[in-house]
């Protein structure tokens, strides 16, 4: 028995990748099953891909990519064997089709209030490189964070040119643009272009001539940071992964949806030491009243909704 | 709303937008050469991928920006050295071997990357800046304009350089003659192999300084497909100014605040959807080719082989 | 401005549509063909091994699952389908020396109105009629966004690469801002457009996997070169493409038949787009840009426009595309591997081409 | 000119060539000729259109290398292997083909292939054109670009270039093509004062007269052998006429006195016949580098041929090109039997039988690619028997295609054989024939035997008197003023894109014509 998971990318990007394949390496390791990684795939027709994994056998095929939600669906369908996608919360099928429809937006909402409180200049950045539906919920709860911190805090935000995902040169001009702005904390979702922004945060100084700080979405950059990482809203799907296999042993597989959330630390946010511990403290009590419902964090998928919040929050 | 467009980010608007024209001016400039000499070089964004790769590479690991400018620049004449040797010294189709020089480098920087650097992702520091006295102090002009990496101000330099080169050297005529009647070139007992050789050559150079810039200053790191079209782009600039360099600067400086311009309305909370402003770049381009590009005059031998005494 | 193919490209094409092709010049053909594709992946090899990975193991696996696996070859043989209707309008304007490098903007508008239109029409239409529909639609948007490189070429004689490179940026923007704001399925959260049902897909071929669209892609590059070697019509391009000058005192409506050349080359490029999206895909989503255009441009020129030459190139480039991606995936290569391959493939097979016509120069003197 | 080769000893050979051999595929361009060139001397090459002597030039100007046999340079084998050390060597060559930059000026073209690190000298150029141009009595402007020169001072360009680069011989290659009779004798003259001043020339024609005035030495070609030589002792010996019966032996075999003074037949136009194309006042808007046109007015009957003479670049191409359509005139009219037709496109005016026979073969008259069958039909695309429904019919056009080629005996090796690589001569009989093909009732003809060797040029000249016998109206351009005046009715001369009169073809046509080209009142 074996899994198989397509990324568009190489997973070696501390990103979305990279959290998949590490998490279906773990949840296989933990289950004993052969993991196949099929990774770089880029996001055109990923058919072929996929009825070559199933061909050679595996028992589920984790399409780890919004891209891929039309095809796999299909695959499963022609060839009878389950698989799971992402951001399609109407798409299952029982035995066939699970979702996974993964949003850090109770992460970023924290991220949020830590960087409201951070903040010097009381102004904070966002940059992206695009406008998918996970980015913009993370986007807008992270907007909501810091207007639930401090209604003052100035957000900037700014999406990098035209096509930018590896637009590191894009994500570095924009970066500096929205610390010369007044940001001193960025909070970045890009890919290859999110590494410029890493960059830019490093080399410019904020308008005090402090230090400006990045805050990073779905994995751990701690081991390539210089100091300047603040935080990072990381995403661990292996618990997801292990629930898909579990269910898929239970024949119950294709009649649940996966999320992640704050509760089991599936989403959780990384603390550095650039972070004060009176401060950490105050998050992890902003954490529990998450949990437990006493703050309510919604998604928000729409990148119009997105912006219409940040001008709302810049006026 | 005018609170939100203070000077510092007007002029880091600005900034942006001069750190984001250099890599097409240089593209352009380079382009420009090549077409002059009568080849159309497609294989320019797989220049400045090898200029981006080694430049950074050369940075990175000797810590000085100016070797990585070197090396970036070699980088992209050991690309042109294939390009010369295939189209000009034997006249294989320029099209055809540009675009496999493109793929090829696309997919030989991500490998080395891969392999290399993907584990690390490593970043230099930033730039340091040449900042021009008096100058730098006008107000928004200053910080934007006159505070950059001394090769920014070389490459400007550069363009009046090549005007002169053009206008006022043999090599000049010489450029022109290979690109509108090569064999007259040929008779004035000028080798135009080596006429144009020299051209692809130099445009290798220029445009892998471009990629170096783009990865060392524009980004401070490599990663694969950094130039995400950027050689097009000036191609469309170096056929746009008709032979002027003065012509690809000033291309280089609109497309360059038009994308500082995407950025300043989406701060400024325009609303309109990020897609249709991200347009405006190619838009700017494009009604600049409707108003300005009757009867754009490239060289009558551009993209033609040449081999003397065949007819 | 004119390019040159090869120093004799366009008379050799034009002798080799006439010329009766013995068996002799097939295999002569073949062995120029293979020999350098075969150097190719020495020389890629040599690549491979120097990241440590086994070369033959590597195009093993190429072969076997691009090419010798029943699972294989369908792949690839529906990869073909989009690939053949770019290569046919390249090969209209490029034999009417036009140099339209805008096929991707084009193509992904096609793709777009096509994947925006079917699912509607499906509803309302019997379903062939649908997507009749569809693929009309598809290619009258392409032929539509052509114009102003045609019109600006025709009437100002500004060149076509620049407009049409341009017009690629601002198509794939487009197209973007299509699938976001005008044609967006309103029931997913992931921007992209309605699915047509995979029912309603262009039917299969026999118990494949292989799309119909194939049989259309071979049938359009197959009618475009007749049309072009055989036609009037085709002439008339041809001459317009071999010397405008003589296409003017000959009293050929030049600009006319410029536009038309763009037309068909763009309306054979968004049916390219039509093509996948009805034929495999069911939908277009946001950011979606397969960049097919550039890969098949150095395959048209390699076969000097020749549709039946084109043909056997876009087989090579699909066998690559789809064995490649196995192999890197099972030898741990990132798949960027396969354009370095590509890139190699192409380079040789140029310089095969080139040493080919000298010998046969100096065997003639 | 250069010190050395005032010092040379007459008589000495400068260059000579020795079994000098060059192959082509399929075909031995030069086959082991000897020739001796030297100083004082204009040595003639006479010969058929592709009879070699082009590849011989391109051999001695470094373009190509010779298969077998050797040339020796002041007596010392010297091979030459590129224009440059051709220069080098003080070998100065005017091409058949222009070899100069149309998008740069007379003095860059002038400056090409300096130092490329230097600065172009003008002010240096500027004073040694001076020098050079007032002991050969030309003017050139320096500051023009060469696109908007007329061919023929861009001849003079060009060898004032041979000569700014201290050339000890000078080539000619067919350069009086270009030029009018007075341009001619202006050249003779020049190249007299050159050999005096030392210098050795080399002066290819299709003119035996030319040939007999301006040479020295005459060496004729034949496929590419030397059949014969008339070293300067015989040439001064003899008389014109007696060179010229020598020359026609050398290259036809047959006796035969002067065959360009062919007597124009008498012909009786009736001119009681209503015209059959009437131009009134026609204009064209000048361009960049062509002279426009104004009030152009005249009338052709059937059977009559109406020459136009004038220096080349005087709106000659702008008037067949507004004839025939090409050209979009800003106002007259154009009459075809009667009915109007200056709002007709090219095809619609050819449909109606106006037929337009390009001067430039290649550039515009054909495909060069494309086989010869096609080009015969190139202005018939689409129509039948040769399309059907749009579909080629093969058959019909290799039928067609093979009775042309016999009828006006093209010289090729097979209908597939891509047009191109004819020579001049069989391009132009393509092209006549296409042109004459049925329904042609009005014919412009181009300046139909540029650069057509003897035998190709009679043949043309023929062809167009049995056109106009026919009963066709022919409009005949030429710079030729024998040409025209062997062949024409009447001639009208152009100057300015005007016409500035008409003269009957009488006898003392030819000074009429002279007076009104050099703008005096016929
Ligand atoms: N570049 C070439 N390639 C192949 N064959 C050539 C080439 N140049 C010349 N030839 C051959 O050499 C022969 C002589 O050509 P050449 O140009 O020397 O003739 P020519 O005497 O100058 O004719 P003309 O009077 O028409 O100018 C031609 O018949 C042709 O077959
Ligand atoms: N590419 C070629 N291959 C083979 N033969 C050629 C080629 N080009 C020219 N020729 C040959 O060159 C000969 C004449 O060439 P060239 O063009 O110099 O003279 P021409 O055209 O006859 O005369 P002119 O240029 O004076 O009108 C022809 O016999 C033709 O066969
Ligand atoms: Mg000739
Ligand atoms: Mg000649």
């Amino acid at each position: 028995k074996s899994i198989a998971i397509l990324t568009p990318e190489e997973g070696t990007d501390y990103g979305w990748n990279q959290q998949g394949i590490d998490a279906a390496k773990a949840a296989g390791k933990a289950a004993g099953v052969e993991v196949v990684v099929a990774q770089g795939l880029g996001y055109g027709d990923v058919r072929p891909t996929l009825r070559e994994l199933a061909s050679d056998g595996a028992s589920l095929l984790i399409a780890h990519a919004s891209g891929y939600n039309t095809s796999a669906p299909e695959i499963a369908k022609e060839l009878k064997v389950p698989v799971a996608i992402v951001d399609t919360p109407n798409g299952l099928e029982k035995g066939l089709v699970a979702d996974y429809t993964l949003s850090g937006h109770q992460g970023a909402y924290l991220a949020g209030r830590l960087a409201a409180k951070m903040s010097r200049s009381k102004s904070v950045g966002i940059v992206v490189s695009g406008e998918p539906p996970s980015w913009n919920s993370q986007s807008a709860a992270f907007a909501q964070g810091v207007k639930a911190e401090n209604p003052d805090v100035k957000i900037t935000y700014a999406v990098i040119g035209p096509a930018a995902y590896s637009d590191a040169a894009g994500g570095k001009r924009v970066t500096e643009s929205v610390i010369a702005s007044g940001a001193d904390i960025i909070f970045g979702q890009g890919n290859g272009s999110s590494f410029g922004m890493l960059q830019a945060v490093e080399t410019t100084k904020a308008a005090d001539g402090g230090k400006v700080y990045f805050i990073d979405v779905i994995g751990d950059k701690s081991p390539i940071d210089k100091g300047f990482l603040l935080s990072s809203v990381v995403w661990n799907i292996e618990p997801v992964y292990a629930a898909m296999i579990a269910d898929l042993k239970a024949d119950t597989f294709g009649t649940k949806h996966y999320t992640i959330g704050l509760k089991d630390d599936s989403v959780k946010l990384l603390k550095t030491a650039a972070i004060p511990d009176n401060v950490w403290t105050d998050i992890q009590a902003l954490r529990e009243d998450v949990i437990s419902g006493k703050i309510k964090v919604d998604p928000v998928y729409d990148a119009a909704a997105v912006r219409a919040l940040m001008t709302s929050v810049a006026q | 709303m005018t609170g939100l467009f203070s000077e510092v980010f007007l002029s880091a608007l600005l900034f942006g937008a001069v750190t984001a024209a250099i890599p097409l001016l240089l593209a352009g400039l380079g382009e420009q050469m090549s077409e002059k000499a009568g080849v159309l070089n497609i294989g320019i964004e797989g220049m400045m991928l090898a200029g981006a790769y080694l430049g950074f590479v050369g940075a990175f690991y000797s810590g000085s920006l100016w070797l990585g400018f070197l090396t970036g620049a070699a980088g992209g004449v050991a690309v042109a050295l294939i390009m010369a040797l295939l189209c000009v010294r034997i006249g294989l189709n320029q099209i055809v071997i540009g675009i496999a020089l493109t793929l090829g480098l696309e997919g030989l920087t991500a490998l080395l990357h891969h392999f290399q650097f993907s584990r690390s992702y490593p970043r230099l520091p930033a730039a340091d800046a040449t900042v021009i006295p008096l100058l730098s102090d006008i107000p928004v002009i200053g910080p934007a304009f006159f505070k950059h990496h001394l090769i920014v101000y070389l490459a400007v330099a550069l363009v009046f350089a090549m005007g002169y080169l053009y206008r006022r050297t043999q090599l000049g005529l010489n450029l022109q003659a290979a690109g509108d009647k090569p064999a007259a070139l040929d008779v004035a007992g000028i080798d135009v192999i080596r006429t144009r050789t020299i051209a692809v050559l130099t445009t290798g150079a220029l445009a892998g300084l471009g990629g170096a810039y783009l990865a060392n200053v524009g980004a401070g790191l490599f990663i694969p497909f950094i130039t995400n079209g950027a050689g097009f782009l000036g191609i469309v600039l170096a056929m746009l100014a008709r032979g002027r360099p003065v012509w690809v600067l000033f291309g280089a400086l609109l497309f360059g605040v038009c994308l500082s311009l995407t950025t300043a309305m989406q701060v400024a909370g325009i609303n309109i959807p990020t897609d249709i402003i991200q347009m405006l770049p190619f838009l700017a381009v494009m009604i600049m080719l409707v108003l300005f590009g009757r009867r754009a005059s490239l060289p009558a031998a551009l993209g033609i082989p040449y081999e003397r005494g065949a007819r | 401005m004119s390019i040159d193919t090869a120093p004799t490209a366009s008379a050799t094409a034009l002798d080799a549509t006439s010329a009766a092709t013995t068996r002799r010049d097939i295999l002569h053909r073949l062995l120029m063909t293979l020999g350098p594709i075969l150097i190719a992946l020495v020389i890629a090899g040599c690549i491979l091994l120097a990241v440590g990975v086994d070369p033959l193991a590597y195009y093993g696996f190429v072969l076997e699952k691009g090419l010798f696996s029943p699972l294989g070859i369908q792949q690839t043989l529906t990869r073909m389908a989009p690939l053949l209707f770019l290569a046919a309008g390249l090969i209209v304007a490029f034999r009417a020396g036009m140099w339209n490098l805008g096929g991707d903007g084009q193509f992904l508008l096609g793709a777009v109105t096509a994947a925006a239109s079917a699912p509607v029409l499906v509803e309302i239409l019997p379903a062939w009629l649908a997507l009749i529909c569809s693929f009309l639609i598809a290619m009258v948007v392409a032929m539509i966004w052509s114009l102003v490189p045609a019109l600006l070429r025709a009437y100002q004689g500004v060149n076509e690469i620049i407009t049409t490179l341009m017009m690629t940026f601002l198509g794939t923007s487009l197209a973007n801002v299509l699938v976001k704001l005008a044609f967006r399925d309103p029931t997913t959260t992931v921007p992209q457009t309605r699915t047509l049902p995979v029912e309603d897909r262009l039917p299969r071929l026999f118990e494949t996997t292989i799309t119909s669209g194939l049989l259309l892609g071979l049938a359009a590059i197959i009618i475009v070169h007749l049309v072009m070697t055989r036609t009037a019509f085709g002439l008339k391009l041809r001459i317009v493409g071999a010397n405008p000058r003589a296409a003017v005192h000959a009293g050929l409506g030049v600009p006319g038949l410029t536009i038309a050349v763009f037309a068909i080359s763009a309306g054979l490029a968004g049916l390219a787009g039509a093509v996948d999206i009805i034929g495999v895909q069911g939908n277009v989503r946001a950011d979606w840009n397969p960049a097919y255009g550039l890969a098949v441009i150095p395959a048209v020129f390699l076969a000097r426009m020749n549709g039946f030459a084109a043909i056997g190139f876009v087989f090579l480039l699909s066998v690559l595309s789809i064995g490649g991606e196995s192999a890197a995936r099972r030898l741990g290569v990132p798949n960027h591997f396969t354009l370095v391959l590509v890139s190699i493939v192409l380079i040789v097979l140029a310089l095969a081409e080139y040493f080919d016509h000298r010998y046969n120069q100096s065997r003639r003197a | 000119m250069s010190g050395s080769s005032s010092s040379s000893v007459a008589g000495r050979d400068i260059v000579a060539l020795e079994g000098v051999t060059k192959r082509f595929p399929g075909i031995v361009a030069n086959d082991s000729v000897d020739l001796s060139i030297r100083p004082g001397e204009v040595h003639v090459l006479l010969g058929e259109n592709g009879a070699g002597k082009s590849t011989l030039i391109g051999m001695l100007s470094g373009l190509q290398q010779p298969d077998e046999g050797r040339i020796l340079v002041d007596g010392k084998p010297t091979p030459i292997t590129s224009p440059r050390h051709a220069l080098a060597l003080g070998i100065g060559t005017v091409f058949q083909h222009m070899m100069l930059v149309p998008t740069l000026t007379v003095a860059e073209n002038l400056l090409l292939g300096g130092p490329w690190w230097q600065r172009p000298r003008t002010e240096e150029l500027a004073a040694r054109v001076a020098e050079i141009t007032s002991t050969l009595g030309i003017t050139v402007k320096l500051h023009a670009k060469v696109s908007e020169l007329s061919l023929g001072e861009q001849q003079q360009v060009e060898i004032l270039r041979a000569m700014v680069r201290n050339s000890r011989l000078l080539i000619l290659d067919e350069s009086t093509s270009m030029l009018t009779p007075k341009g001619i004798d202006e050249l003779g003259a020049l190249m007299r004062r050159l050999v005096e001043q030392g210098l050795a020339i080399v002066f290819i024609t299709h003119k035996l007269k030319e040939a007999a005035a301006f040479g020295d030495r005459i060496s004729v070609l034949k496929l590419g052998r030397k059949v014969g030589e008339i070293p300067p002792e015989r040439f001064r010996a003899l008389d014109e006429q007696a060179i010229i019966s020598e020359i026609v032996e050398l290259m036809f075999g047959k006796q035969k006195d002067d065959p360009e003074a062919v007597e124009r037949p008498v012909r009786t136009v009736r001119a009681e016949a209503a015209p059959l194309l009437q131009v009134t006042d026609l204009a064209v808007a000048p361009t960049d580098n062509a002279p426009g046109l104004s009030s152009i007015s005249f009338d052709i009957r059937p059977g009559e041929i109406l020459g136009i003479a004038g220096i080349d670049g005087n709106g000659q191409k702008q008037l067949a090109e507004a004839l025939a359509g090409q050209r979009a005139a800003t106002g007259g009219s154009v009459r075809l039997e009667g009915v109007a037709i200056e709002a007709l496109s090219v095809g619609e005016r050819r449909r109606r039988g106006l037929r337009y026979l390009t001067d430039d073969r290649l550039g515009e008259g054909t495909v060069g690619t494309f086989p010869v069958s096609i080009n015969f039909f190139l202005k018939q695309v689409g129509a039948a028997p040769f399309w059907r429904g749009g579909v080629e019919q093969r058959g019909e056009i290799d039928k067609r295609a093979a009775e042309l080629v016999r009828e006006y005996d093209v010289r090729t090796p097979s209908l597939k054989t891509p047009v191109a690589r004819l020579s001049g001569g069989n391009i132009q009989k393509v092209l006549l024939a296409r042109e004459l093909a049925e329904g042609a009732k009005v014919v412009i003809f181009n300046k139909p035997t540029y650069g057509l060797d003897l035998a190709n040029t009679l043949a043309s000249r023929q062809r167009i008197r049995d056109t106009a016998a026919r009963g066709l109206a022919v409009l005949l351009i030429s710079t030729d003023l024998e040409e025209l005046l062997s062949m024409c009715d009447r001639v009208a001369v152009i100057a300015n894109g005007a016409l500035v009169g008409t003269v009957e073809n009488t006898d003392d046509a030819r000074t009429r014509i002279g007076r009104l080209m050099i703008g005096l009142a016929a």
